[in-house]
């Protein structure tokens, strides 16, 4: 095992499906000559060359189209989307093209393809920057939409994403880049739709994504400080989630905590607030809680900023109610 | 027709479309009557409520699709906008199968999930059939790029319509063919409306050619109602995409006889402008120029057309006779088979 | 009080707003000569000319994003989408302009914008025409988000939202246009974030909104047939959604049945649904339920899509099975 | 400087730029060094973390932003991207009121929600930084479409990056103010690249002033290192769309010292290249030529450069000094309040 970035997982992944497979390329806004504006791609042009690792203008709209078109002749395209903000000129061919075209073809044509790049907020760039489009995403029937927390996810749900005959939608996190854990040296696949335990206790489940998994987790530790243990699951996929593994933690703590970075009117978590009180009814002994952010534009000043987002103090006065 | 010749229409000059053997000049007048009838068939189908939601009928600009696909080569790939019967039949998509999809029905060649305005068909390489205006451009430049990465030596050809120019990714999509020197032809299908929007009441700069001017694309404009002038630019454009690697603008001047689509009530254009247009319709001149050519004659025209009604109207029984599609098919077609990774679990979040 | 249709009773709004203020104008493809794709704004261009009823070519980013500068400006634009589903190609002009302009500006500007249009599928138009955004939309904070059911609604909230100081994005049913309805012949105004109560009953609560509205009130009917009352509460506003009259019926009937057309997961159902379990948890004999459009592009077939949308059939199920 | 006088610069043909007073010509360069203290004076405080996100350095460029918004009037819009300080500074925005948004103060121009790529400022009719790259072209559009509407006589002048150029919504909105002759100039701010591409990499059809005559719009450029030449081509450009209702897209020359943000480590040009550019600075050239027409003594030269560095200490100090926005401002600012009808309810939902 070595220690190694977010970042530097993400870049081990494409470049070994890169490898593997050539009919793999990556596209996007500064992701060769410049290697990334967060530098995820470093060193890809100047292995893959640039037939496959390919700059685009700043035209998201007709990228990420060609990626749709590539894909459909056969291609497994990386799109990168310098922040998933950036999307929103290319709402369009995610929603229809990606979204609709293998059905209404009548299941003619595969989409092999990923769109990857950071979401959220947290490193004060505003309200245009800092968007958490991944339930919009998940509302369309047939994306997936995975978000990791760790190096180690990061690697292998990339690798299982480009490998995955559809369409995957991949957040990462731009506060994790840097983060440092621990990889595996052998090849491995992290299995998409199955979450990850992070910390186990019998009084609480805490279900998370993405790096609110991290703020969650030095919640659980204070809540450890009270005497309450929490359940700490990391859902890895927010599209199929795991539902399973959420339900079994349930089914021992009888309290359910979902803390989420997007807005929360209709965010992932209401969906799994939704289906958990209508399937695990009799087990619940409080009503579900959300922490989200708070209900309003990203605000550039910092302190807002951090008040805005999920924080320890809002995860921690959420878990005492549910508790009480 | 696909790729029937594909010697012939590739390198040629422009002027030279009148060297095209009687075989495919017969072959070109043919295509044209079959959309045609098609077309007919498919209104009646509509009046009938066997095709319901959104119609758009070609009748009238039937050259365009006939003259451009026949200098196509198999290998080749073809996307158009919701406009798609005709391309889809001059493509060699089956009427029945066309017509099939038209009424929603497990036989048609989207299996009833996508209708008149979401044919596909993958064995002919025919892309769509896409509905939202202008969006379909850059998926033809994905497949373009492509072609290009698997140095497979095809080209696509991309039909769009006038109106669809004004949307931004059509020109963000000309900007990196151009720059990416992508082997692509843009046809524009300029009807001279969008809806009842005329094309001088939508867009600054006419002609529209003009457009590709400004990302340094080449220009071409031909004559929609002539379908061997499609025919003989269409191909310039495609030598260009093949053996330069450039891509073409191409506007091609047309006209439909129908409303926007069946629903259309048709008061933005006056009767004396549909009935001046249809003088130059493009079955009835050509007709006229293959008899002068003495290459056609008036039973074989006849023939041509009994034939082409028959398949409109076999077509349609077919359609009428075929199954529909069930939920269960419906859901089968969401995922590809995974067959690199786990299989992925796909529950539905609609239990109820 | 006159009976007329829905379309009717939405040009009935424009004129009369139109009539009322000189800055507020129509703009969207083929409203003016073409008398409006769905004819709700027949006669405007004669009557207020072409500089107030604005035809515009295909280029919904661009249209969308002057509406919004006309707004900051001070005018009060009406932009039409000809189906809300053309409005992916303009999202970032409406999630990010009309989203944060006034925020991000400290509250310098107001954005008095309306846009509005049909959603929806039930027409058999496909995956690519058959969206229904409003959830997508109301995880904007600043977003409300209306969709009326009836004339006497479709006119009454289409005049609030002209009049509203605020953006309000105005959702119509395509299936409702013809539907015909009383309409006071006095000027009124339709409040934002009010419910309409349109059945009442004491076994069980339904929401609705839009054309589900109708599908459920059918429900309600054959419900009866069974001896079993409902409440039917229609939304007219998605958000702010009227929580306290839900909750008022809940606490009367304590089990609560949601009928949203759009997909499932996370729709705007899912938000209530969390809302009400979060709230008025010690309320509730049995899990909410939701009946939504299936999790599947809109097919064309019209069997399919009768299937795929909510219909009297499933809403029944649900009802049973929370009364069981 | 906004509209300071109004009357000279609007309807002079190019080459009279030279007839501006003493006193103007002073003006000119004062703002441009204004500008260069305090956009170093930001770079000091990003690297102190005392600003923090994205801080787009406006460094090199200042002669395009103080040239072109000294031909407007105070009745024009004035909209911008990202790279705003310098803009807003130009438009009368007070040093203090930008450096405070900087660091997010609730005195800041835009409260501290906005921050460096978001500054507004309504009373000088100043409508933003917009950081969504192209987005704010449209709006701009709406502007001058509201001018028009309401007959103030406006127009607006809206700047965009070269790599802006290869958004959709540029061109949809360039047809669109063409075809309705809007009151609007299109200023590209073309230094040559967008982050790490260099134009020639992004843009196919160059110069990028080309893509105006696709939708026959006026085209011009200028010379952004020379402050007249920038003045007096926007005058002229604003003079056609005040008189003339013409729109114009209007590209400049230009070039940014600095790397794209504060975070950018520029390694896609050479020293030299930069170095090489420095030559051209658009202070140092200007302030020879003032020497040269005996406008500028040195002594003036440094008291307006000691004045500007004061005013950029100022600036930071009383940023510094300010207080923070809370939460409860932020919630005050989602809505506007409602006088036409019964307030909305407004619940948060988000209550933990
Ligand atoms: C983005 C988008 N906006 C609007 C529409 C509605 N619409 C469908 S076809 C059409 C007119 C298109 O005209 P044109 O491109 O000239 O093609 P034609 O119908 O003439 O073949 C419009 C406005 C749409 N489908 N997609
Ligand atoms: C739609 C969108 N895509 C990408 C970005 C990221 N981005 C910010 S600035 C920039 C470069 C823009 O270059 P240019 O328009 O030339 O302006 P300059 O920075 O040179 O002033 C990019 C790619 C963005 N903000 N918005
Ligand atoms: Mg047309
Ligand atoms: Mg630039």
């Amino acid at each position: 095992m070595a220690k190694i970035t977010y970042r530097q997982a993400l870049n081990q992944a494409l470049a070994e499906e890169m490898e593997r497979d050539p009919a793999v390329f990556l596209m996007g806004e500064e992701v060769g000559e410049y290697q990334g504006a967060f530098k995820v791609s470093q060193g890809l042009l100047q292995r893959f060359g640039p037939k496959r690792v390919v700059d685009t203008p700043i035209s998201e709209a007709a990228f990420s189209g060609v990626g749709v078109g590539a894909a459909l002749y056969g291609l497994r395209p990386v799109v990168e989307f310098m922040n998933w903000s950036f999307s929103f000129v290319a709402f369009d061919q995610l929603v229809n093209n990606v979204g609709s075209l293998r059905f209404m073809s009548g299941g003619q044509f595969d989409l092999p393809i990923v769109f990857r790049g950071p979401s959220g907020g947290g490193t004060q760039i505003g309200a245009t920057h800092s968007h958490c489009p991944e339930s919009w995403f998940a509302g369309v029937p047939v994306l997936t939409v995975v978000s990791p927390a760790f190096p180690e996810d990061a690697k292998g749900l990339l690798k299982s994403a480009i490998r995955s005959n559809n369409p995957v939608f991949f957040f990462e996190g731009e506060r994790l880049y840097g983060l440092e854990g621990e990889v595996p040296d052998a090849e491995f696949l992290t299995p998409i739709g199955q979450a990850r335990i992070c910390r186990e206790g019998g009084d609480l489940t805490i279900v998370s994504g993405g790096y609110s998994t991290h703020t969650a987790l030095s919640a659980a530790g204070a809540l450890a400080a009270d005497g309450k243990e929490a359940d700490v699951i990391d859902l890895r996929t927010i599209k199929p989630y795991d539902f399973d593994r959420i339900a079994k933690s349930v089914q021992k703590t009888n309290r359910l905590l979902i803390v989420e970075e997007n807005k929360p009117f209709a965010g992932w978590g209401a969906q799994i607030a939704y289906d958990i009180q209508h399937r695990l009814f009799d087990w619940l002994d409080a009503p579900i809680l959300r922490v989200t952010g708070l209900d309003i534009p990203q605000p550039y000043n910092a302190k807002l900023e951090g008040q805005v987002l999920p924080n320890v103090e809002r995860i921690l006065a959420a878990a005492r109610q549910l508790l009480a | 027709m696909v790729g029937e010749d594909p010697g012939v229409a590739v390198a040629e000059p422009k002027a030279a479309a009148l060297s095209l053997s009687p075989d495919q000049q017969i072959a070109l007048y043919r295509q044209m009557v079959r959309i045609r009838r098609f077309e007919e068939k498919a209104a009646q189908a509509f009046m009938r409520a066997e095709i319901k939601g959104f119609c758009h009928l070609y009748i009238g600009e039937e050259a365009v699709a006939v003259g451009a696909l026949s200098a196509l080569e198999q290998r080749d790939a073809v996307i158009t906008a919701y406009r798609d019967h005709g391309v889809a039949l001059a493509r060699g998509t089956s009427a029945r199968a066309c017509m099939a999809e038209l009424l929603g029905k497990r036989t048609g060649c989207s299996k009833g999930m996508g209708g008149s305005m979401h044919l596909f068909d993958r064995a002919h390489h025919f892309y769509g059939g896409h509905a939202i205006v202008g969006s379909h451009t850059a998926v033809a430049a994905g497949l373009a790029f492509a072609q290009q990465y698997e140095n497979t030596g095809g080209i696509t050809l991309c039909l769009l319509g006038d109106g669809a120019m004004n949307q931004g990714v059509v020109s963000e999509t000309l900007n990196l063919v151009s720059l990416w020197r992508l082997p692509i032809v843009f046809l524009i299908e300029n009807n001279e409306y969008a809806m009842g929007t005329s094309v001088a009441r939508s867009s600054a700069g006419l002609p529209l050619v003009n457009r590709g001017s400004a990302f340094d694309m080449a220009g071409r404009t031909a004559n929609g109602m002539d379908v061997e002038d499609v025919r003989a630019s269409v191909a310039e454009a495609v030598s260009l995409a093949r053996t330069e690697h450039l891509p073409t603008l191409l506007e091609v001047k047309t006209y439909r006889y129908r409303g926007h689509s069946m629903s259309d009530p048709d008061t933005y254009r006056t009767k004396q402008e549909i009935a001046e247009q249809k003088k130059n319709d493009p079955i009835f001149l050509y007709r006229k120029r293959l008899e002068e050519r003495r290459i056609l004659t008036e039973d074989l025209a006849k023939q041509i057309d009994d034939e082409a009604r028959a398949e409109a109207q076999d077509a349609l029984t077919f359609a009428e006779q075929s199954p529909e599609p069930d939920l269960e098919l419906a859901f089968s077609l969401l995922f590809s088979p995974e067959d690199r990774i786990d299989p992925v679990p796909r529950p539905r979040y609609s239990d109820i």
